[in-house]
């Protein structure tokens, strides 16, 4: 108990845990169908990632000497274990997920002091550190349902686990490749987007990229959730999309056979994840509102570029980090008008 | 071979002619930044940086003959503003040159003074006013606390007190010294 | 019947529950006189009162007991009759825990008072210059909260046209009703109070703000105008958000005007008193009554009847906390002023002071359970929820860190210390705490600075002193030689002995001027002239002086 | 036109030559401390490199390359920049005399900043042209001065966290860098060449 205690004297009306816990049930609808459409491994990735998670945190917790219980539970690490988790394929090697998180709680989060002081977020630096190092391992999605029946909880355990496919199951048979990963490909080969479809009907199902545009709609519906709860605001994610949104357009409507149409981006890959769950990660992120508009624009220029010019499929996790690199500068130069200045000058 | 000697001659006379013409044009005179130094330091004159005062410890900082930990009466905010100045990292008080205390200031015995005005002699900033065979008196308001007369009196009349806390010096604690949170 | 007033929103601020029923059930009681009244010499905003009873003296109610002391000062006056029984430092309503000098009455339970002088009563005849000595001579401060002395904002100088009188009836703290009670209960003297103030300020309208969770208040102000009144006096009603009433907010709520940063109301031509103040003002201009007891919210949880009561000033607050029935004990945590800015108490024997509008007991259940702050996450609710626009995560980072130039560079000091942050921080950090930290520190270095400025100045007079007197001391050498040289050369021996005995005396003459003379005395203030003739009498003083000759000797 | 714009792209973000080349790493970590000393350094560097850019290309043009003096590039390269960084601390210390002690040791140290040659070595083995010259090292140094400050007011920040013991200072900053590097692999292949 200290001897002087500032005001205010009232009970506390928010807490961390509270937000993590809320954003873990957000992204519940979103892992549902993904286990609907690419079966159970994401579940055992996931339980993998949080265990892995959990145990790093708590041996970085006790080498540097702070409180376990308080840091344990506030939820920080099982939101980057999932987040990590929800970004792999099904069938995924489990030593690489172990390095991807503890990569993330060790060197991205603990190194600069853990909750709250990570300049970058851990969850895309353990994601990034796999697309690079591991590239291969991270283009082989099972295909959607089709799979389903030969790759099995126990069969995908082996996998995971073991590192031993199924006997019934050949690789190239159950995988493919995801359509971001598809129309970006065959675009480099010269074919046009209609070409592309043709070769590949699954694309031309629902809205472009069969299961893919569930889970978007999906993790959109827990955004929502999320920003009624006031977890998150509307800037960053609103911003992001609207930018993926015009860029794409513009493309579109300039040339669509060479570019896809602004909603196969909008509902392809990780976008809805990323503007609402990873953009939104308020320790990395701006956080004066005009900065958050800028935060979430620049994420949505740099996946755009990534994904049409880049050599990866899917520019979400560089954007994001990219924009994290950029977040201190923007901070400083977006801060609000203080009661009483006048417009313009700031300090 | 001579075409190499005389290409290098002739870049190396008219790179000479633009440095010679810079230095004349962009002249500096003074080091304001020993001002700057010195703005910081606590000017209590003690010597405690083995230096005879605040401004000769700035000179010598300013000439990076000595270190920015040397002043025990600024303490850890003295050391973190040069840090900050001079663009360094902050280090811990060199113990050599002594800790960090409380304020404090003297105040003479008047029972015991003899008037000796060894220690006005010793005052840097003129803060004991008296005169010979005449007992002396400290001005607390002016003490810096440098302790530099308290050697000089030969009846040891002079001691050392802390300033204490009044309602317009007191200061809130930082939560974070407080109950250190998780440190 | 008020006209529709455009409303200007705030950013920020918090829909706190109330808990303002609980203390508005009975009307406002008096609190007996006390056997012991402590009252402080610093009850406002400036320069300490000094005394001017002595210890012994018999005082009277109303009577003054210390003056002010330059012109951001007010007087203090005896709350009821008694004697005089200390004047000593006693523990005072202030976060810091510290002790102040405090004037101790006993009471005799007479209540006796100084007969009232006959003198004019109406405002409307007297020039604002009086008007403002006369609320100066009573004692009046603001008493809503800061205690700034109030004639002084009664006089914004020539050059400040002040076009707008607000009073401030919003009481947007939790579980505070003094003002509300005031209202329902006085809203003439408070509308009387608040024309002595527009005279004196020629204002040319005069705004009255109330949160609109308060509708007795306004009803009974409403009532109380006169009908001719309308166009001069508004009474608005102003939506239930705290913290509506702080003054820049509320001005802004009700004008759209922006106080700008470091300066007063008056710079955009607005004066802003509480209803407690214009109740204070009505009654010293008309009745002669100066500040003597004020109307204060004994509250809380520990509390088993929470009222309203008017206190004499000095009360302790112990006192007034058996007088409601509560246990003596200190509460779980006792609060003067509200939940969200009030500061905590830790001894019963703090008096009530002018400021203290509220008496808050909590029990153990209305505070956190744990002390433990997490880091910040950034999350930004702080930005969302503070009034004055701030960020007050960057503030926290920086005072955190201890990097004062930066915290500036955020604007700390615009910063209200309302405590919305730190209320909804996800993290639990106490951010009012680190502000205070910061600010009180940050008023520390500039002490410092000035302090070391004064310093190098000497230090620097010192060095030329040495130096002048280096070259005197070679200059009177080279003198003597010369001199010498030129005794030697006149060959008269009688007249060298002469001019050698004159030159000796001379010499004994100046040294014995030079040292009776103390050294050192240039550039001195007045205050430490004083100290410096203090000295003097102390030397003086035989009794001194006659221990020294035997050591003298020994030197 | 586009060829020049992909040359400053190129040069600012795709082949930034301190997260991707790794070159100009001394005073990346060296002058990162404070925001305003990376500003300061920023525009100090930019001045000399584009400046010894556009000077080593002349020199070699118009006196080396007509008298086959290639082999001399090396030497002359250095003199002409050494000059360069001569007349900006001349020019820094007048203008900026606080700007000019913070720099301390790292103002001359741009003579020995490798993307300062680098870029002049680059320049003439990839065969630019004048106006190539000239936008390959302003891209250069607009490349190294925006992850400077980046990582200055990134560094701001790393400062009053609560980074482990061991790791407080250069091991932070350096592991930082690497990130950084990281999140800038992200823009490979974006321009092909």
């Amino acid at each position: 108990m200290s001897t002087f205690i500032s005001s205010p004297h009232t009970l506390f009306t928010n807490n961390v845990t509270r937000i993590m816990l809320l954003v873990v049930a957000a992204l519940i609808p979103g892992i549902a169908a993904h286990i609907y459409f690419f079966g159970i491994g994401i579940v055992i990735n996931s339980i993998i990632c949080i265990v892995t998670a959990l145990l790093c945190e708590a041996g970085m917790l006790k080498l540097r000497d702070r409180p376990l219980w308080p840091f344990l539970t506030d939820g920080s690490a099982i939101v980057t274990a999932l987040l990590i988790a929800i970004g792999l394929p099904s069938l995924f090697p489990m030593w690489l997920a172990i390095i991807a998180t503890a990569f993330a709680i060790i060197i991205a989060k603990h190194l600069y002091g853990g909750l709250g002081n990570n300049p970058f977020n851990p969850a895309m630096v353990g994601y990034v550190l796999l697309l690079i190092a591991f590239p291969k391992d991270m283009t082989l999605w099972l295909a959607p349902h089709a799979a389903g029946p030969a790759v099995d909880f126990v069969s995908t355990l082996q996998f995971n686990i073991l590192g031993q496919l199924p006997v019934i199951a050949h690789f190239d048979a159950i995988t493919m490749a995801t359509p971001l990963d598809t129309v970006k490909t065959e675009l480099g080969t010269g074919l046009t987007v209609s070409q592309i479809v043709t070769n590949h009907p699954h694309l031309a199902d629902a809205m472009f990229g069969k299961g893919w545009d569930i889970i978007n709609l999906l993790f959109l519906l827990g955004g929502i959730g999320l920003l009624y709860k006031r977890v998150i605001t509307w800037r960053i994610p609103v911003s992001m999309l609207i930018t993926i949104a015009i860029f794409a357009s513009i493309a579109y409507a300039s040339n669509n056979t060479l570019h896809a149409s602004p909603l196969f981006h909008l509902l392809g890959g990780a976008t809805m994840l990323g503007a609402f769950f990873i953009a939104t990660d308020p320790v990395t992120a701006s956080t004066t509102p005009r900065g958050q508009l800028i935060y979430g624009c620049g994420i949505g220029i740099f996946t755009y570029l990534i994904r049409n010019y880049g050599s990866y499929p899917d520019g979400v996790a560089f954007a994001v980090l990219l924009m994290n690199l950029a977040a201190p500068t923007i901070d400083y130069y977006t801060r609000p008008r203080v009661f009483g200045h006048h417009p313009g000058t700031s300090s | 071979m001579l075409a190499a000697i005389l290409a290098l001659a002739i870049l190396a006379i008219i790179f000479g002619l633009l440095l010679g013409y810079g230095a004349i044009k962009f002249k500096v005179e003074g080091d304001p930044v020993v001002d700057q130094i010195d703005a910081i330091l606590p000017q209590t004159q003690c010597g405690q940086c083995t230096f005879a005062g605040c401004r000769p410890y700035a000179e010598a900082i300013a000439k990076g003959e000595a270190d920015i930990n040397q002043c025990p009466p600024g303490g850890e905010t003295v050391i973190l503003a040069l840090a900050d100045l001079l663009g360094r990292d902050p280090k811990p008080l060199n113990a050599e040159h002594g800790t960090h205390g409380e304020k404090t200031v003297v105040i003479i015995d008047e029972q015991v003074c003899i008037g000796c005005t060894l220690c006005i002699q010793a005052c840097p900033v003129d803060a004991i006013l008296g005169a010979a065979k005449h007992m002396h008196t400290v001005i607390k308001s002016e003490c810096t606390g440098c302790n530099l007369c308290i050697p000089p009196c030969p009846v040891d009349c002079i001691h050392i007190v802390p300033v204490g806390t009044t309602l317009q010096t007191w200061t809130w604690p930082s939560p974070r010294d407080e109950h250190v949170h998780s440190a | 019947m008020s006209i529709p007033r455009k409303l200007w929103r705030i950013h920020g601020g918090l829909h706190l529950p109330g808990h303002k029923a609980e203390s508005m059930q009975q009307p406002i009681t008096d609190a007996p006189v006390p056997p012991e009244l402590i009252l402080p010499l610093q009850q406002h905003i400036g320069n300490v009162a000094t005394p001017i009873v002595n210890v012994g003296d018999r005082v009277l109610k109303n009577q003054i007991i210390a003056r002010a002391e330059g012109y951001v000062s007010v007087p203090i006056h005896a709350s009821s009759s008694g004697t005089v029984i200390a004047i000593e430092p006693r523990v005072i309503p202030h976060p810091s825990h510290l002790t102040d000098t405090c004037i101790v009455i006993a009471t005799d339970g007479k209540d006796e008072a100084t007969p009232v002088a006959a003198v004019l009563s109406d405002y409307r005849q007297m020039d604002p210059a009086e008007l403002r000595n006369r609320i100066r001579d009573a004692g009046i401060v603001g008493l809503g909260g800061a205690g700034f002395p109030a004639f002084i904002k009664l006089n914004p100088g020539p050059q400040l046209k002040i076009h707008t009188l607000i009073l401030n009836g919003a009481e947007c703290e939790p579980y505070i009703t003094c003002d509300a009670m005031l209202m329902q209960e006085q809203p003439r003297a408070i509308l009387d109070g608040l024309r002595i103030m527009q005279h004196a300020l020629h204002a040319q309208r005069c705004i009255i703000g109330i949160e609109d969770n308060k509708p007795a208040a306004l009803q009974a102000l409403q009532a109380a105008l006169h009908t001719d009144e309308h166009t001069l006096i508004e009474i608005v009603a102003v939506p239930t958000l705290y913290p509506a009433g702080g003054e820049k907010q509320l001005i802004k709520t009700l004008t759209g005007l922006e106080v700008p940063s470091h300066q007063l109301p008056a710079s955009v031509g607005v004066i802003c008193h509480n209803v407690a103040t214009a109740y204070s003002i009505a009654q010293a201009i008309s009745h002669q009554q100066p500040l003597i007891e004020r109307i204060v919210t004994v509250a809380g949880p520990a509390i088993p009847k929470a009222c309203n009561y008017r206190v004499r000033l000095g009360t302790p607050m112990k006192y007034l906390i058996e007088h409601t029935g509560a246990s003596p004990s200190l509460p779980a945590r006792l609060i003067m002023g509200g939940p969200m800015m009030g500061f905590a108490i830790n001894d019963l024997q703090t008096p009530v002071i002018k400021t203290t509008n509220c008496l808050l007991a909590l029990t153990s259940q209305e505070l956190p359970k744990t002390q433990f702050e997490l880091p910040c996450i950034r999350c930004g609710e702080c930005a969302r929820a503070c009034p004055a626009q701030l960020l007050p995560q960057q503030l926290f980072w920086h005072a955190h860190a201890k990097d004062f130039d930066k915290i500036q560079d955020f604007n700390l000091f615009d910063c209200i210390e309302c405590g919305c942050c730190s209320y909804v921080c996800p993290s639990h950090i106490p951010l009012v705490q680190y502000y205070r930290f910061a600010k009180t520190e940050i008023w520390a270095k500039e002490r410092e600075k000035s302090k070391s400025d004064i310093a190098r100045q000497r230090h620097e007079f010192h060095l030329q002193r040495l130096e002048r007197k280096k070259r005197e001391d070679e200059e009177r050498k080279r003198k003597k030689k010369e001199m010498l040289d030129k005794v030697t050369q006149t060959d008269s021996a009688a007249d060298a002995k002469k001019a050698a005995i004159a030159a000796a005396l001379q010499r004994a003459q100046a040294k014995k001027a030079t040292q009776a003379s103390p050294q050192n005395v240039e550039h001195l203030s007045e205050q430490q002239r004083q100290q410096i003739d203090e000295i003097d009498k102390r030397r003086a003083n035989p009794s001194t002086v006659a221990s020294q000759p035997g050591k003298d000797n020994e030197s | 036109m586009t060829e020049y714009a992909l040359i400053l792209v190129s040069t600012i973000l795709v082949n930034n030559f301190v997260l991707v080349k790794f070159l100009g790493l001394c005073p990346f970590l060296g002058v990162s401390r404070k925001l305003e000393t990376a500003m300061g350094m920023a525009s100090a560097t930019t001045f000399v490199l584009t400046l010894s850019a556009v000077l080593s290309w002349v020199v070699n043009t118009y006196l080396l390359a007509p008298l086959q003096l290639e082999y001399l590039q090396t030497l002359t390269f250095i003199l002409v920049i050494a000059v360069v960084v001569q007349l900006t601390e001349m020019i820094v210390h007048k203008t900026s005399p606080l700007l000019y002690k913070v720099l301390g040791i790292y103002l001359p140290l741009i003579t020995t900043n490798c993307a300062v040659l680098g870029v002049a070595l680059l320049n003439i083995q990839q065969e630019h042209n004048f106006i190539q010259t000239f936008l390959y090292g302003f891209g250069a140094s607009l490349g190294f001065s925006l992850v400077l400050i980046l990582f200055a007011a990134m560094r701001e920040r790393i400062m009053v966290a609560d980074v482990p013991t061991p790791f407080k200072g250069a091991s932070i900053a350096l592991i930082t860098t690497g990130l950084m590097s990281m999140a800038f692999m992200g823009f490979a292949g974006l321009i092909k060449g």
